[in-house]
């Protein structure tokens, strides 16, 4: 019978929870979300794929040359940790987090390198 | 059913009352328990051998997904005990960052367990309740480190993030707000009778069994034993920071809830001791990202919420750990609640169960899910539907 | 460092009380830290005797495959009731990678039953006189000579080895 | 005309007051209960489906009607699938004694108060069977416990229901039903207002008793023990899906509406009221208000243990209800 103030009192206030996907509570500063590559920053060294806990990262050429960069979410951790590694900041986390996708190959994040300027713009491949 | 009146329940691996897969087979008779054997081994991942194949980075994040609700524990202490091995000198401000975490981290467990127990006694607003305000917590979670349960905050060496001077602000404001309503709660729960007839006297576990039958955290404070590994072996900030062990001799459930509610509070007036003596300074040593170990042993202790957490390390020098062992608290206090449901009512094993705060992934640790086969590992649809049609050939007479 | 002195102490006596011939070899690498290692037939004696002296917690027994043979260590803790006194001694027990024994302490101390039957599941060790040493934490249907931990199983070799007995 | 009245009998039966509406209402109470235990909670509760998420109890109906109905091998076919339909029918069947749309119930005979309690105890008899039958061990635990725990409430709810048969001098619901308007349509003395304020407070307990039973009858917290869902899954449901498990959901919604018809019929003047409202909209506000205060108790309270349940009864509901009856008998002589 405790409880019956507190019950009561809450008759009239807002519920706690939110009608989720209708509304939205924004994402805070720091989160670790889906990722970004900046093409014209990377070197191709490779660091960040050696040190994925998750073995989740591929990239496609080595050094300058590099054509691509790939992540598999749906193996990704989101630790940051190639994030951190990364010697040149080529790679951030951003604070897009609802990933989920119907198949596998909806949340492979591809990157390539098509101009050397304004290649980040991810491209989702489809299977 | 033999030629007694018993009569085996199986409790799991899926039960409503279990949040996480294991199995107690049950014998019972009429309502009253006579025997319990627990089979965990359901989330057997394999992580200690996988561990053996990974790097020490690598190995950072695959031990925090140990378990979900202690990852900060399993990762800082996987952190200690490297860096003990390695003889690094972590500086004063991450080991106080890390020890705000840690009991922000105690804080969240046991309120979440705080209203899982009540939702096992059936008392599902108490439920919702506590885990509205448990959001607080977790609020503060995220934004000290980005991410509400896989946190990825210590690394080898120190922290990842600092705290901001509007962080401890807003911490210290979200400490009085959850403080205010654990109050709330506590009171509430001695005072509700219907809840006290549950708890009292149910699941008993006598002193002498607890230390018999090696219980740890929580479940042995509750039997009277004055114990924590915070104290008794201090490692972060703990031989600073003043807190006191709480204890309560009622060894039973009742005792169990009052316990972990004193210990929340403590968490509070520790996290307000660091908050208040936080040194300024560098949060982390650099170290090499693929570092080498030398060779030695190492064994680190840690009061995780659930209780005594023992990382054991064994390095012969290389870039991968050569043994690392791991016992979660759960499994420290599987026997003891083997013990304690003997003698109690149907109706009270979900509530018993519940009272050590079980974590079975913690308590399972090892399998072979490697991501560059897992073809050969997971089953798609039609492999699952020829499976189970033979099953079921074979055993449907 | 005080601390040492005493813990000098615990292994003098441990020394004294099971004759210095049986143990092997003992470390300080710090404060709270012990490590003795001892003869496995002197195991249930040291336990016995440390257990006297209050080390009555079994924090885990870690089973390790070291090449020629199985090392068996015992963590035992002293609690310390809050005082920051707490010690926890590894004691270090070697056992042969063929048929690997040693006897149970679960007679002295219940709960090192479950700790016993991980380091069964794990290295195959079997401890003589445990009432109960069926898998648990591997599934049902393991096979009996596959035990993970052991240096000698790969991974792969172990996949290769359950897809054999058709195991999931 | 023969064939009219008997056409507007079948309407009756079929449409109102019967089937139809009584789905339809059952299915609108159990929105009621949903949404304010709900909204106790601090949350939204059904939210999407209709206007504030009406029609969920519809959809989860639906829902259920789809899917696959699995009859475990080692059940007894026969009793495994008479059970939903006996627990949906005698809900309803006690629906045509308890009166809705005026004074009268639809088959109201002198007594039928006898065979509603009868019928709540066959209900009981039913949930054991159907635990029974499903050979499942959570389901034959869930069975035990429900006859169990009928042991414990069944005397008290029964002299709870015949404290105001006695005021009203007939063990007919419909006539009970109509006492309270009346009596107190009587001229006001001081002597009536101090036996009608006694009749108030004593009816008071006796509806509290009442309301009591009928939660422990309805299977809900803190009186779940026999689905207790932690504890044994769901009880003795555990093994009914598909369209069984739909039927019985819908059985118990309409359970509900008995029960708190049968609180509003006994204890609150039934479908009457003092203004010239339609006694169908009283009877609605009526049994809105009881299934408030039920979902209030479920709210309020952890499951009780069937022992503490049965304790708790014989211990201290027992005697009180039999301390009103006497209160009861008291009134009836000064009267």
């Amino acid at each position: 019978m405790a409880m019956e103030p507190e019950l009561l009192k809450h008759l009239t206030k807002k519920p706690a929870t939110l009608l989720y996907p209708f509304e939205k509570r924004p994402a805070p500063k720091g989160l670790r979300g889906r990722h970004k590559w900046h093409a014209d920053k990377c070197i191709g060294c490779g660091l960040c794929a050696q040190v994925c806990p998750a073995f989740a990262i591929e990239l496609d050429g080595r050094g300058l040359e590099i054509k691509g960069w790939t992540v598999h979410l749906d193996r990704c951790v989101f630790c940051a940790q190639c994030a951190e590694v990364c010697p040149v900041n080529a790679i951030e986390l951003t604070q897009e987090h609802e990933l989920a996708g119907y198949d596998r190959g909806g949340i492979t994040l591809k990157f390539t390198k098509a101009l050397p300027t304004q290649a980040d713009e991810p491209k989702s491949e489809k299977k | 059913m033999g030629e007694t009146e018993e009569f085996i329940i199986p409790v799991g691996p899926q039960h409503p009352a279990l949040k996480e897969p294991t199995n107690f087979t049950i014998t019972v008779d009429g309502e009253y328990v006579v025997d319990a054997k627990a089979r965990p081994g359901y989330n057997h991942r394999g992580v200690e051998k996988a561990m053996e194949s990974r790097t020490y980075i690598q190995n950072l994040y695959l031990l925090e997904r140990v378990c979900g609700i202690c990852s900060i524990c399993h990762m800082t202490n996987f952190c200690l005990t490297v860096e003990e091995a390695m003889g690094l000198e972590v500086p004063a401000r991450a080991n106080y960052i890390r020890t705000i975490m840690h009991e922000i981290e105690r804080l969240h467990s046991h309120s979440l367990w705080l209203g899982v127990a009540a939702h096992e006694i059936g008392f599902d607003t108490l439920f919702y309740y506590i885990w509205r305000d448990r959001e607080v917590i977790m609020d503060l979670t995220e934004s000290i480190s980005g991410n509400r349960v896989n946190k990825a905050m210590p690394t080898i060496g120190g922290v990842r993030r600092n705290i901001s001077p509007e962080l401890l602000r807003d911490i210290r404001k979200g400490l009085d707000i959850f403080e205010e309503r654990i109050k709330y709660y506590k009171s509430l729960i001695l005072k509700e009778t219907t809840v006290l007839n549950r708890a009292i006297r149910v699941g008993v576990l006598t002193p002498h069994d607890a230390v018999a039958l090696c219980a740890v955290g929580p479940t042995l404070r509750a039997s009277g034993i004055k114990s924590d590994v915070r104290a008794d072996d201090p490692y972060l900030v703990f031989d600073e920071v003043p807190f006191n062990v709480m204890t309560h001799d009622g060894c039973d459930v009742a005792s169990r809830v009052i316990v972990r509610c004193d210990e929340m509070f403590e968490s509070i007036n520790v996290i307000r001791y660091c908050l208040d003596h936080m040194p300024d300074g560098p949060i982390r040593v650099k170290v090499p990202v693929i570092m080498r170990v030398p060779e030695t042993e190492t064994v680190c202790l840690w009061e995780a919420p659930r209780g005594e957490l023992i990382h054991y390390l064994k390095s012969t020098g290389g870039t991968t750990p050569y043994r690392y062992k791991i016992r979660a608290p759960t499994l420290g206090n599987i026997p003891s609640v083997q013990r304690m449901l003997i003698g109690n009512y149907i109706a009270d094993i979900p509530i018993v169960i519940a009272a050590i705060d079980p974590c079975f992934s913690c308590t399972d640790r090892m399998t072979f899910v490697d991501v560059n086969t897992e073809k050969n590992w997971v089953w798609d649809s039609e492999q699952l539907r020829r499976y189970s049609r033979k099953w079921y050939q074979q055993n449907s007479h | 460092m005080e601390a040492r002195e005493d813990h000098v102490k615990i292994v003098e006596e441990l020394r004294e009380a099971m004759g210095s011939e049986n143990v092997i070899d003992w470390k300080i690498p710090r404060a709270k830290r012990i490590y003795v290692a001892i003869k496995a037939e002197k195991l249930k004696d040291t336990v016995k005797h440390l257990a006297e002296k209050d080390f009555r917690h079994v924090s885990t027994i870690s089973g390790v495959d070291v090449g020629d043979g199985i090392e068996v260590l015992y963590h035992l803790t002293k609690r310390a009731a809050g005082k920051g006194e707490g010690i926890t001694l590894s004691l270090r027990v070697k056992t042969a990678m063929e048929n690997p024994s040693l006897p149970t302490i679960t007679d002295m101390i219940p709960g090192a039953t479950l700790y016993e039957r991980e380091v069964h599941d794990f290295v195959g060790v079997v401890f003589e006189g445990h009432p109960d040493l069926s898998p648990v934490e591997l599934p049902d249907g393991w096979p009996k000579d596959v035990y993970p931990l052991l240096k000698k199983w790969k991974i792969e070799d172990i996949k290769k080895r359950l897809s054999e007995v058709g195991g999931n | 005309m023969v064939s009219t009245e008997l056409a507007l009998k079948v309407v009756e039966i079929l449409v109102f007051p019967g089937f139809f509406f009584l789905i339809v209402y059952a299915l609108f109470l159990e929105w009621v209960d949903r949404k304010f235990f709900a909204r106790l909670q601090n949350r939204y509760g059904p939210e999407h489906t209709g206007w504030k998420g009406i029609l969920q109890p519809w959809a989860d109906l639906i829902k259920l009607l789809a899917k696959e109905d699995i009859t475990p091998a080692a059940a007894d076919k026969i009793m495994f699938a008479a059970v939903p339909i006996v627990y949906l029918a005698i809900p309803l069947t006690i629906m045509f004694m308890v009166p809705i749309w005026n004074s009268n119930a639809y088959i109201g005979f002198p007594g039928d108060l006898i065979v509603v309690i009868f019928l709540f105890t066959l209900l009981i008899l039913s949930v054991f069977f159907g635990g029974w039958s499903s050979v499942n061990r959570f389901g034959i635990v869930g069975g035990l416990r429900a006859a169990l725990q009928m042991l414990s409430y069944e005397i008290p709810m029964a002299l709870a229901a015949v404290g105001p048969a006695i005021l009203a001098k007939s063990l007919s619901i419909s006539n009970i039903a109509a006492w309270p308007s009346k009596v107190f349509a009587g001229n006001l003395t001081p002597y009536s207002v101090a036996v009608g304020a006694a009749t108030v407070f004593v009816m008071a307990v006796g509806f509290g008793i009442f309301t009591l039973c009928m939660i422990a009858e309805l299977e809900k917290i803190p009186f779940d023990i026999p689905e207790a869902e932690t504890e044994i899954v769901s009880g003795w449901q555990v093994e009914f899906s598909g369209k069984k498990l739909a039927l019985l959901r819908l059985g118990s919604d309409i359970e509900l509406v008995a029960a708190s018809a049968l609180m509003t019929a006994l204890f609150l003047g039934g479908p009457l009221g003092p203004w010239p409202i339609p006694p169908v909209v009283w009877f609605i506000v009526k049994t809105t208000i009881c299934v408030l205060i039920i979902s209030n108790v479920r709210a309020l309270f952890p499951r009780f243990r069937i022992d503490q349940m049965s304790h708790w009864m014989w211990k201290n509901i027992v005697p009180i209800a039999v301390l009103y009856i006497v209160a009861v008998e008291m009134l009836a002589a000064v009267m």
